[in-house]
Protein backbone atom coordinates (compact mmCIF):
# COMPACT_ATOMS: atom_id res chain seq x y z
CA UNK A 1 0.00 0.00 0.00
CA UNK A 2 1.31 3.14 -1.10
CA UNK A 3 -0.52 6.60 -1.56
CA UNK A 4 1.10 9.50 -3.40
CA UNK A 5 -0.21 13.40 -3.57
CA UNK A 6 1.34 15.67 -5.99
CA UNK A 7 0.22 18.90 -7.62
CA UNK A 8 -0.85 18.55 -11.08
CA UNK A 9 2.56 20.12 -12.53
CA UNK A 10 3.94 18.12 -15.82
CA UNK A 11 6.96 17.73 -13.88
CA UNK A 12 5.32 15.37 -11.49
CA UNK A 13 4.43 13.07 -14.38
CA UNK A 14 7.86 11.39 -14.07
CA UNK A 15 7.79 11.05 -10.16
CA UNK A 16 4.16 9.17 -10.86
CA UNK A 17 5.87 6.42 -13.08
CA UNK A 18 9.08 6.33 -11.34
CA UNK A 19 6.70 5.75 -7.65
CA UNK A 20 4.93 3.44 -9.73
CA UNK A 21 8.11 1.65 -11.09
CA UNK A 22 9.76 1.32 -7.15
CA UNK A 23 6.59 -0.21 -6.20
CA UNK A 24 5.96 -3.21 -8.96
CA UNK A 25 9.94 -3.99 -8.74
CA UNK A 26 8.99 -6.28 -5.55
CA UNK A 27 7.07 -8.45 -9.16
CA UNK A 28 9.88 -9.01 -10.32
CA UNK A 29 8.88 -8.18 -13.98
CA UNK A 30 10.20 -8.00 -16.91
CA UNK A 31 11.32 -4.89 -19.26
CA UNK A 32 7.82 -4.55 -20.99
CA UNK A 33 5.69 -5.33 -17.82
CA UNK A 34 7.42 -2.29 -16.34
CA UNK A 35 6.73 0.09 -19.21
CA UNK A 36 3.38 -1.05 -19.99
CA UNK A 37 2.55 -0.30 -16.00
CA UNK A 38 4.39 2.93 -16.55
CA UNK A 39 2.79 4.38 -19.96
CA UNK A 40 -0.87 3.90 -18.05
CA UNK A 41 0.16 5.82 -15.37
CA UNK A 42 1.90 8.49 -17.41
CA UNK A 43 -1.60 8.33 -19.44
CA UNK A 44 -3.76 8.41 -16.31
CA UNK A 45 -1.94 11.41 -14.33
CA UNK A 46 -1.52 13.17 -17.82
CA UNK A 47 -5.32 13.54 -18.17
CA UNK A 48 -5.75 15.02 -14.10
CA UNK A 49 -2.85 18.15 -15.34
CA UNK A 50 -4.52 18.28 -18.91
CA UNK A 51 -8.34 17.74 -18.80
CA UNK A 52 -8.86 17.71 -15.09
CA UNK A 53 -7.28 21.19 -14.29
CA UNK A 54 -6.28 22.50 -17.32
CA UNK A 55 -3.17 24.58 -15.95
CA UNK A 56 -4.97 25.75 -12.97
CA UNK A 57 -3.33 24.34 -9.87
CA UNK A 58 -4.94 21.21 -8.52
CA UNK A 59 -3.95 17.91 -6.38
CA UNK A 60 -3.62 14.74 -7.55
CA UNK A 61 -3.71 11.30 -5.39
CA UNK A 62 -2.32 7.94 -6.76
CA UNK A 63 -2.63 4.93 -4.89
CA UNK A 64 -0.99 1.91 -5.36
CA UNK A 65 -1.92 -1.72 -3.83
CA UNK A 66 -1.27 -5.25 -4.60
CA UNK A 67 -3.05 -8.50 -3.39
CA UNK A 68 -2.14 -11.95 -4.95
CA UNK A 69 0.64 -10.41 -7.64
CA UNK A 70 -2.71 -8.55 -9.02
CA UNK A 71 -1.02 -5.00 -8.49
CA UNK A 72 -4.16 -1.94 -8.36
CA UNK A 73 -3.45 1.69 -9.10
CA UNK A 74 -6.12 4.36 -8.43
CA UNK A 75 -5.64 7.82 -9.98
CA UNK A 76 -7.55 10.23 -8.60
CA UNK A 77 -8.49 14.23 -9.22
CA UNK A 78 -11.01 16.55 -8.14
CA UNK A 79 -10.67 18.73 -11.34
CA UNK A 80 -14.16 19.13 -14.15
CA UNK A 81 -14.84 15.85 -14.48
CA UNK A 82 -15.99 13.91 -17.41
CA UNK A 83 -19.37 14.22 -18.07
CA UNK A 84 -20.20 11.03 -20.74
CA UNK A 85 -17.24 8.36 -19.24
CA UNK A 86 -18.38 6.01 -22.03
CA UNK A 87 -17.80 8.89 -25.14
CA UNK A 88 -14.83 9.51 -23.40
CA UNK A 89 -13.30 6.46 -23.63
CA UNK A 90 -14.09 5.87 -27.24
CA UNK A 91 -10.54 5.39 -29.57
CA UNK A 92 -9.26 9.10 -31.04
CA UNK A 93 -11.87 10.98 -29.00
CA UNK A 94 -10.67 14.21 -27.77
CA UNK A 95 -11.82 17.46 -26.72
CA UNK A 96 -8.50 18.85 -27.31
CA UNK A 97 -7.19 18.35 -30.75
CA UNK A 98 -5.98 21.65 -30.78
CA UNK A 99 -3.30 20.93 -28.14
CA UNK A 100 -2.25 17.91 -29.68
CA UNK A 101 -4.06 15.30 -27.77
CA UNK A 102 -4.54 12.50 -29.36
CA UNK A 103 -7.57 10.71 -27.81
CA UNK A 104 -5.00 7.83 -27.46
CA UNK A 105 -4.76 7.65 -23.28
CA UNK A 106 -7.73 5.98 -22.04
CA UNK A 107 -7.03 3.10 -25.59
CA UNK A 108 -3.41 2.57 -24.43
CA UNK A 109 -4.29 2.36 -20.74
CA UNK A 110 -7.13 -0.84 -21.56
CA UNK A 111 -3.79 -1.84 -23.70
CA UNK A 112 -1.35 -2.48 -21.17
CA UNK A 113 -3.45 -3.25 -18.16
CA UNK A 114 -5.95 -5.90 -17.42
CA UNK A 115 -9.00 -3.97 -16.21
CA UNK A 116 -9.76 0.03 -16.34
CA UNK A 117 -12.73 1.38 -14.47
CA UNK A 118 -13.54 5.00 -14.65
CA UNK A 119 -15.68 7.07 -12.17
CA UNK A 120 -16.20 10.63 -12.71
CA UNK A 121 -18.37 13.32 -11.89
CA UNK A 122 -18.88 16.51 -13.26
CA UNK A 123 -17.17 19.33 -10.95
CA UNK A 124 -16.29 16.65 -8.81
CA UNK A 125 -13.38 14.78 -10.42
CA UNK A 126 -12.39 11.72 -11.82
CA UNK A 127 -11.51 8.44 -10.45
CA UNK A 128 -9.26 5.72 -12.55
CA UNK A 129 -9.35 2.35 -11.18
CA UNK A 130 -6.68 0.05 -13.24
CA UNK A 131 -5.43 -3.66 -12.20
CA UNK A 132 -2.54 -5.83 -13.85
CA UNK A 133 -1.76 -9.62 -12.90
CA UNK A 134 1.89 -9.19 -12.92
CA UNK A 135 4.49 -12.06 -14.16
CA UNK A 136 1.94 -13.26 -16.47
CA UNK A 137 4.09 -12.23 -19.24
CA UNK A 138 1.09 -12.22 -21.97
CA UNK A 139 2.38 -9.37 -23.44
CA UNK A 140 1.00 -7.13 -26.83
CA UNK A 141 2.99 -7.80 -29.55
CA UNK A 142 4.05 -3.99 -30.89
CA UNK B 1 21.09 17.16 -19.66
CA UNK B 2 18.67 18.68 -22.67
CA UNK B 3 16.93 17.99 -25.58
CA UNK B 4 19.76 18.83 -27.97
CA UNK B 5 18.61 20.90 -31.85
CA UNK B 6 20.68 20.69 -34.51
CA UNK B 7 19.87 22.70 -37.75
CA UNK B 8 21.93 20.97 -40.81
CA UNK B 9 20.73 21.68 -44.59
CA UNK B 10 16.53 21.64 -44.13
CA UNK B 11 16.95 19.07 -41.59
CA UNK B 12 16.38 19.75 -38.23
CA UNK B 13 17.63 17.14 -35.70
CA UNK B 14 16.35 16.36 -32.37
CA UNK B 15 18.57 14.37 -29.76
CA UNK B 16 15.86 14.10 -27.62
CA UNK B 17 16.92 13.60 -24.08
CA UNK B 18 14.32 12.17 -21.24
CA UNK B 19 11.41 10.39 -21.17
CA UNK B 20 8.76 11.92 -23.82
CA UNK B 21 5.67 12.31 -22.30
CA UNK B 22 2.95 15.73 -22.03
CA UNK B 23 6.52 17.32 -19.54
CA UNK B 24 9.00 16.88 -22.53
CA UNK B 25 6.29 17.27 -24.98
CA UNK B 26 4.96 20.90 -24.06
CA UNK B 27 8.40 21.68 -24.20
CA UNK B 28 9.49 20.43 -27.49
CA UNK B 29 6.59 22.11 -29.43
CA UNK B 30 7.37 25.28 -27.98
CA UNK B 31 11.52 25.19 -29.35
CA UNK B 32 10.33 23.89 -32.38
CA UNK B 33 6.98 26.41 -33.11
CA UNK B 34 10.70 28.59 -32.76
CA UNK B 35 13.31 26.67 -35.18
CA UNK B 36 10.29 26.31 -37.79
CA UNK B 37 9.41 30.24 -37.51
CA UNK B 38 12.88 30.94 -38.24
CA UNK B 39 14.32 28.24 -40.53
CA UNK B 40 12.70 26.13 -44.00
CA UNK B 41 12.98 23.12 -42.43
CA UNK B 42 12.16 20.21 -44.50
CA UNK B 43 12.53 16.95 -42.67
CA UNK B 44 12.62 16.49 -38.97
CA UNK B 45 14.69 13.58 -37.03
CA UNK B 46 13.64 12.74 -33.56
CA UNK B 47 16.73 10.62 -31.94
CA UNK B 48 15.23 8.33 -29.33
CA UNK B 49 18.87 7.36 -28.32
CA UNK B 50 18.45 9.27 -24.81
CA UNK B 51 14.87 8.76 -24.84
CA UNK B 52 13.63 5.51 -23.52
CA UNK B 53 10.29 6.38 -22.91
CA UNK B 54 6.94 7.32 -24.92
CA UNK B 55 2.87 7.87 -24.27
CA UNK B 56 0.35 9.11 -26.32
CA UNK B 57 1.70 13.23 -25.61
CA UNK B 58 4.59 11.88 -27.01
CA UNK B 59 2.77 10.91 -30.29
CA UNK B 60 0.47 13.80 -30.71
CA UNK B 61 3.94 16.05 -30.64
CA UNK B 62 5.36 13.80 -33.26
CA UNK B 63 2.38 13.71 -35.30
CA UNK B 64 1.58 17.58 -34.73
CA UNK B 65 5.55 18.25 -36.24
CA UNK B 66 4.69 15.70 -39.05
CA UNK B 67 1.64 17.62 -39.79
CA UNK B 68 3.48 20.92 -40.27
CA UNK B 69 6.05 19.25 -42.70
CA UNK B 70 4.35 16.72 -44.50
CA UNK B 71 2.44 19.96 -45.93
CA UNK B 72 5.45 21.46 -47.52
CA UNK B 73 6.40 17.66 -48.99
CA UNK B 74 8.96 17.00 -46.20
CA UNK B 75 9.53 14.03 -43.91
CA UNK B 76 9.63 12.69 -40.55
CA UNK B 77 12.24 10.27 -39.12
CA UNK B 78 12.36 8.61 -35.60
CA UNK B 79 16.29 6.94 -34.92
CA UNK B 80 17.34 4.53 -32.45
CA UNK B 81 13.95 3.52 -30.67
CA UNK B 82 14.04 1.02 -28.04
CA UNK B 83 11.68 -1.87 -28.23
CA UNK B 84 9.21 -0.36 -26.15
CA UNK B 85 9.33 2.91 -28.27
CA UNK B 86 8.90 1.20 -31.11
CA UNK B 87 6.37 -0.95 -29.74
CA UNK B 88 3.95 2.25 -28.90
CA UNK B 89 5.04 3.95 -32.23
CA UNK B 90 2.95 1.18 -34.12
CA UNK B 91 0.95 0.54 -31.82
CA UNK B 92 -0.41 4.05 -32.66
CA UNK B 93 -0.07 3.22 -36.23
CA UNK B 94 2.91 6.19 -36.30
CA UNK B 95 4.74 3.92 -38.42
CA UNK B 96 2.99 4.39 -41.26
CA UNK B 97 3.37 8.18 -41.68
CA UNK B 98 7.15 7.99 -40.62
CA UNK B 99 10.02 6.47 -41.69
CA UNK B 100 11.93 4.37 -38.79
CA UNK B 101 15.89 4.38 -39.17
CA UNK C 1 4.56 19.75 -2.62
CA UNK C 2 4.60 16.38 -2.81
CA UNK C 3 2.83 14.03 -0.19
CA UNK C 4 3.83 10.10 0.06
CA UNK C 5 2.20 7.77 3.00
CA UNK C 6 3.54 4.16 2.90
CA UNK C 7 3.51 1.07 5.19
CA UNK C 8 6.54 0.74 8.01
CA UNK C 9 7.79 -2.30 5.77
CA UNK C 10 11.85 -2.30 5.15
CA UNK C 11 11.14 -2.40 1.17
CA UNK C 12 9.53 1.13 0.98
CA UNK C 13 12.95 2.16 2.30
CA UNK C 14 14.18 2.32 -1.39
CA UNK C 15 10.64 3.71 -2.83
CA UNK C 16 11.15 7.28 0.14
CA UNK C 17 14.69 7.41 -1.46
CA UNK C 18 13.83 7.41 -5.33
CA UNK C 19 10.86 9.78 -4.65
CA UNK C 20 13.11 12.06 -3.14
CA UNK C 21 15.73 11.86 -5.82
CA UNK C 22 12.81 12.42 -8.31
CA UNK C 23 11.54 15.42 -6.80
CA UNK C 24 14.91 17.28 -6.06
CA UNK C 25 16.36 16.95 -9.84
CA UNK C 26 14.36 19.95 -9.96
CA UNK C 27 17.48 21.88 -8.69
CA UNK C 28 19.80 20.38 -11.14
CA UNK C 29 21.65 18.85 -8.15
CA UNK C 30 25.00 17.07 -8.49
CA UNK C 31 25.95 13.80 -7.16
CA UNK C 32 27.11 14.41 -4.20
CA UNK C 33 23.99 16.82 -3.28
CA UNK C 34 21.95 13.78 -4.79
CA UNK C 35 23.56 11.65 -2.46
CA UNK C 36 23.54 13.51 0.79
CA UNK C 37 19.48 13.80 0.45
CA UNK C 38 18.64 10.12 0.21
CA UNK C 39 21.07 9.43 3.04
CA UNK C 40 19.32 11.35 5.45
CA UNK C 41 15.80 10.06 4.03
CA UNK C 42 16.80 6.40 4.06
CA UNK C 43 18.05 7.32 7.73
CA UNK C 44 14.57 9.28 8.97
CA UNK C 45 12.62 6.42 7.20
CA UNK C 46 14.68 3.59 8.61
CA UNK C 47 14.68 4.62 11.89
CA UNK C 48 10.85 4.77 11.69
CA UNK C 49 10.81 0.98 10.34
CA UNK C 50 13.15 0.05 13.27
CA UNK C 51 12.61 2.40 16.22
CA UNK C 52 8.85 4.03 16.25
CA UNK C 53 7.30 0.64 15.18
CA UNK C 54 9.91 -1.89 16.11
CA UNK C 55 8.55 -4.98 12.86
CA UNK C 56 4.67 -4.01 13.98
CA UNK C 57 3.09 -2.37 10.76
CA UNK C 58 2.78 1.12 10.79
CA UNK C 59 2.03 4.11 8.71
CA UNK C 60 4.85 6.75 7.71
CA UNK C 61 4.27 10.14 5.61
CA UNK C 62 6.95 12.45 3.88
CA UNK C 63 6.04 15.58 2.88
CA UNK C 64 8.46 17.26 0.25
CA UNK C 65 8.40 21.21 -0.57
CA UNK C 66 10.61 23.93 -1.86
CA UNK C 67 10.87 27.70 -1.54
CA UNK C 68 13.59 29.66 -2.80
CA UNK C 69 15.84 26.48 -3.52
CA UNK C 70 15.22 25.43 -0.10
CA UNK C 71 14.30 22.01 0.00
CA UNK C 72 12.12 21.10 2.89
CA UNK C 73 11.31 17.02 3.91
CA UNK C 74 9.12 15.88 6.88
CA UNK C 75 9.28 12.58 7.86
CA UNK C 76 6.18 11.58 10.34
CA UNK C 77 5.34 8.23 12.11
CA UNK C 78 2.56 7.23 14.87
CA UNK C 79 4.85 5.15 16.91
CA UNK C 80 6.25 4.74 20.50
CA UNK C 81 7.80 8.16 20.21
CA UNK C 82 10.94 9.38 21.56
CA UNK C 83 11.56 10.12 25.24
CA UNK C 84 14.49 12.13 25.44
CA UNK C 85 15.14 13.61 21.74
CA UNK C 86 18.50 15.60 22.80
CA UNK C 87 19.91 12.39 23.91
CA UNK C 88 18.76 10.67 21.28
CA UNK C 89 20.65 12.53 19.06
CA UNK C 90 23.83 12.28 20.64
CA UNK C 91 26.48 10.54 18.28
CA UNK C 92 26.38 6.88 18.55
CA UNK C 93 23.47 7.04 21.02
CA UNK C 94 21.45 3.61 20.21
CA UNK C 95 18.54 2.08 22.02
CA UNK C 96 19.09 -1.51 19.82
CA UNK C 97 23.08 -2.07 19.95
CA UNK C 98 21.58 -5.78 19.32
CA UNK C 99 20.41 -5.60 16.45
CA UNK C 100 23.60 -3.94 14.55
CA UNK C 101 22.39 0.13 15.10
CA UNK C 102 25.14 2.13 15.24
CA UNK C 103 23.52 4.99 16.44
CA UNK C 104 24.67 7.35 13.08
CA UNK C 105 21.42 8.12 12.09
CA UNK C 106 20.65 11.39 13.24
CA UNK C 107 24.21 12.08 12.85
CA UNK C 108 24.70 11.45 9.04
CA UNK C 109 20.83 13.63 8.68
CA UNK C 110 22.82 16.90 10.58
CA UNK C 111 25.80 16.24 8.71
CA UNK C 112 24.06 16.06 5.51
CA UNK C 113 21.45 18.56 5.80
CA UNK C 114 21.76 22.34 6.58
CA UNK C 115 18.71 21.97 9.74
CA UNK C 116 17.42 19.09 11.25
CA UNK C 117 14.55 19.30 13.82
CA UNK C 118 12.84 16.62 15.72
CA UNK C 119 9.49 16.96 17.44
CA UNK C 120 8.39 13.92 19.31
CA UNK C 121 6.11 12.92 21.96
CA UNK C 122 6.26 9.11 23.71
CA UNK C 123 3.72 7.10 22.77
CA UNK C 124 2.40 9.17 19.98
CA UNK C 125 5.04 9.24 17.33
CA UNK C 126 7.85 11.40 16.19
CA UNK C 127 8.58 14.16 13.11
CA UNK C 128 11.52 14.60 11.80
CA UNK C 129 12.21 18.02 9.76
CA UNK C 130 14.85 18.96 7.82
CA UNK C 131 16.19 21.28 5.29
CA UNK C 132 19.04 21.64 3.03
CA UNK C 133 19.14 24.69 0.33
CA UNK C 134 20.18 23.16 -2.98
CA UNK C 135 23.03 24.01 -5.78
CA UNK C 136 25.16 25.23 -2.21
CA UNK C 137 27.83 22.99 -3.55
CA UNK C 138 29.51 23.19 0.02
CA UNK C 139 29.56 19.62 0.50
CA UNK C 140 31.46 17.40 2.97
CA UNK C 141 34.46 16.25 2.14
CA UNK C 142 34.84 12.27 2.99
CA UNK D 1 19.43 -8.93 -9.55
CA UNK D 2 20.33 -10.66 -6.39
CA UNK D 3 23.50 -10.14 -4.11
CA UNK D 4 25.53 -13.15 -4.38
CA UNK D 5 27.97 -14.94 -1.84
CA UNK D 6 31.10 -16.75 -3.15
CA UNK D 7 33.11 -18.95 -0.68
CA UNK D 8 37.07 -19.18 -1.89
CA UNK D 9 39.08 -21.18 0.81
CA UNK D 10 38.92 -19.03 4.36
CA UNK D 11 37.64 -16.12 1.99
CA UNK D 12 34.02 -14.79 1.94
CA UNK D 13 32.58 -12.55 -0.85
CA UNK D 14 29.84 -10.83 -0.92
CA UNK D 15 28.83 -9.34 -4.50
CA UNK D 16 26.33 -6.83 -3.12
CA UNK D 17 23.42 -6.16 -4.93
CA UNK D 18 21.52 -3.05 -4.97
CA UNK D 19 21.82 0.31 -1.79
CA UNK D 20 22.82 -1.28 1.27
CA UNK D 21 20.00 -0.10 3.26
CA UNK D 22 18.39 -1.41 6.35
CA UNK D 23 16.51 -3.98 4.00
CA UNK D 24 19.60 -5.15 2.19
CA UNK D 25 21.96 -5.12 5.33
CA UNK D 26 18.62 -7.27 7.15
CA UNK D 27 19.36 -10.25 4.53
CA UNK D 28 22.94 -9.80 4.44
CA UNK D 29 23.02 -10.60 7.94
CA UNK D 30 20.57 -13.48 7.82
CA UNK D 31 22.89 -14.91 5.28
CA UNK D 32 26.24 -14.22 6.88
CA UNK D 33 24.72 -15.91 9.90
CA UNK D 34 24.48 -19.36 8.32
CA UNK D 35 27.45 -19.08 6.01
CA UNK D 36 29.61 -18.17 8.81
CA UNK D 37 28.46 -21.19 11.22
CA UNK D 38 28.96 -23.42 8.34
CA UNK D 39 32.62 -22.18 7.05
CA UNK D 40 35.34 -21.41 8.54
CA UNK D 41 35.82 -18.20 7.30
CA UNK D 42 38.57 -15.89 8.20
CA UNK D 43 38.63 -12.85 5.52
CA UNK D 44 35.67 -11.36 4.05
CA UNK D 45 34.94 -8.81 1.35
CA UNK D 46 32.21 -7.02 0.34
CA UNK D 47 32.30 -5.92 -3.34
CA UNK D 48 30.72 -2.87 -4.11
CA UNK D 49 30.89 -2.85 -8.08
CA UNK D 50 26.48 -2.98 -7.98
CA UNK D 51 25.98 -0.95 -4.72
CA UNK D 52 26.13 2.76 -4.91
CA UNK D 53 24.72 3.31 -2.04
CA UNK D 54 24.90 2.79 2.05
CA UNK D 55 23.97 4.69 4.91
CA UNK D 56 24.06 3.88 8.70
CA UNK D 57 22.40 0.27 8.58
CA UNK D 58 24.92 -0.71 5.79
CA UNK D 59 27.94 0.35 8.20
CA UNK D 60 26.07 -1.40 11.09
CA UNK D 61 26.20 -4.92 9.36
CA UNK D 62 29.62 -4.20 7.65
CA UNK D 63 30.69 -3.73 11.46
CA UNK D 64 29.04 -6.61 12.82
CA UNK D 65 30.71 -9.14 10.54
CA UNK D 66 33.87 -6.86 11.01
CA UNK D 67 33.50 -7.97 14.89
CA UNK D 68 32.87 -11.54 14.36
CA UNK D 69 35.81 -12.35 12.12
CA UNK D 70 38.64 -10.02 13.81
CA UNK D 71 37.54 -11.94 16.86
CA UNK D 72 39.32 -15.17 15.13
CA UNK D 73 41.94 -12.52 13.72
CA UNK D 74 40.05 -12.71 10.36
CA UNK D 75 39.87 -9.10 7.95
CA UNK D 76 37.07 -7.41 6.34
CA UNK D 77 37.95 -5.63 2.70
CA UNK D 78 35.81 -3.75 0.98
CA UNK D 79 36.36 -2.83 -2.89
CA UNK D 80 34.94 -1.12 -5.74
CA UNK D 81 33.38 1.75 -3.89
CA UNK D 82 32.10 4.18 -5.11
CA UNK D 83 33.26 7.70 -4.17
CA UNK D 84 29.80 8.15 -2.23
CA UNK D 85 30.42 5.04 -0.40
CA UNK D 86 33.77 6.14 0.49
CA UNK D 87 32.66 9.12 2.17
CA UNK D 88 30.06 7.47 3.83
CA UNK D 89 32.99 4.74 5.24
CA UNK D 90 35.15 7.26 6.08
CA UNK D 91 32.84 9.70 8.27
CA UNK D 92 32.10 6.39 9.98
CA UNK D 93 35.43 6.14 10.95
CA UNK D 94 34.77 2.43 9.69
CA UNK D 95 38.34 2.68 7.00
CA UNK D 96 40.26 2.67 10.50
CA UNK D 97 39.27 -1.21 11.05
CA UNK D 98 38.91 -2.42 7.24
CA UNK D 99 40.71 -2.52 4.58
CA UNK D 100 40.17 -0.46 1.37
CA UNK D 101 41.20 -2.43 -2.34
N1 LIG E 1 -9.13 13.23 -15.53
C1 LIG E 1 -9.94 13.76 -16.49
N2 LIG E 1 -10.72 14.84 -16.21
C2 LIG E 1 -11.54 15.39 -17.14
N3 LIG E 1 -11.64 14.91 -18.41
C3 LIG E 1 -10.90 13.83 -18.76
C4 LIG E 1 -10.02 13.21 -17.83
N4 LIG E 1 -9.41 12.18 -18.45
C5 LIG E 1 -9.90 12.15 -19.70
N5 LIG E 1 -10.81 13.13 -19.91
C6 LIG E 1 -11.59 13.38 -21.14
O1 LIG E 1 -11.55 12.21 -21.94
C7 LIG E 1 -11.02 12.51 -23.23
C8 LIG E 1 -10.25 11.32 -23.76
O2 LIG E 1 -9.10 11.07 -22.97
P1 LIG E 1 -7.86 10.30 -23.57
O3 LIG E 1 -8.32 9.04 -24.22
O4 LIG E 1 -6.83 10.15 -22.52
O5 LIG E 1 -7.31 11.25 -24.73
P2 LIG E 1 -6.56 12.66 -24.70
O6 LIG E 1 -5.94 12.89 -23.36
O7 LIG E 1 -5.54 12.55 -25.78
O8 LIG E 1 -7.60 13.71 -25.01
C9 LIG E 1 -10.20 13.76 -23.03
O9 LIG E 1 -10.03 14.50 -24.24
C10 LIG E 1 -11.01 14.52 -21.99
O10 LIG E 1 -12.10 15.20 -22.58
N1 LIG F 1 11.27 7.57 14.68
C1 LIG F 1 11.74 7.15 15.90
N2 LIG F 1 10.89 6.63 16.80
C2 LIG F 1 11.33 6.22 18.02
N3 LIG F 1 12.64 6.29 18.39
C3 LIG F 1 13.53 6.80 17.54
C4 LIG F 1 13.14 7.25 16.25
N4 LIG F 1 14.24 7.71 15.61
C5 LIG F 1 15.26 7.56 16.47
N5 LIG F 1 14.86 7.01 17.65
C6 LIG F 1 15.70 6.74 18.83
O1 LIG F 1 16.89 7.50 18.72
C7 LIG F 1 18.03 6.63 18.78
C8 LIG F 1 19.16 7.17 17.92
O2 LIG F 1 18.78 7.16 16.55
P1 LIG F 1 19.90 7.12 15.41
O3 LIG F 1 20.88 8.22 15.66
O4 LIG F 1 19.22 7.16 14.10
O5 LIG F 1 20.66 5.75 15.61
P2 LIG F 1 20.19 4.22 15.38
O6 LIG F 1 19.03 4.18 14.44
O7 LIG F 1 21.40 3.59 14.81
O8 LIG F 1 19.82 3.66 16.72
C9 LIG F 1 17.51 5.29 18.36
O9 LIG F 1 18.32 4.23 18.84
C10 LIG F 1 16.11 5.29 18.97
O10 LIG F 1 16.12 4.97 20.34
Amino acid sequence: MLHLEFNSESENEGIARIVTSAYIMRFDPDMEEMEDVKTAVSEAVTNCIVHAYFDENGKIEMDISDKEQIVKIEITDHGIGIPDVKKAMEPMYTTKPEEERTGMGFSFMEAFMDEVHVYSKEGEGTKVIMTKKMGEKNHLNG
Amino acid sequence: MATEYKIENRNLYIYLDGELDHHLAKKIKYQCDIILKSYPIKDIEFDFTNSPFIDSSGIGVILGRYRYVQAMGGTVRLSHMSPSVKKIIHMAGLHQLVEEI
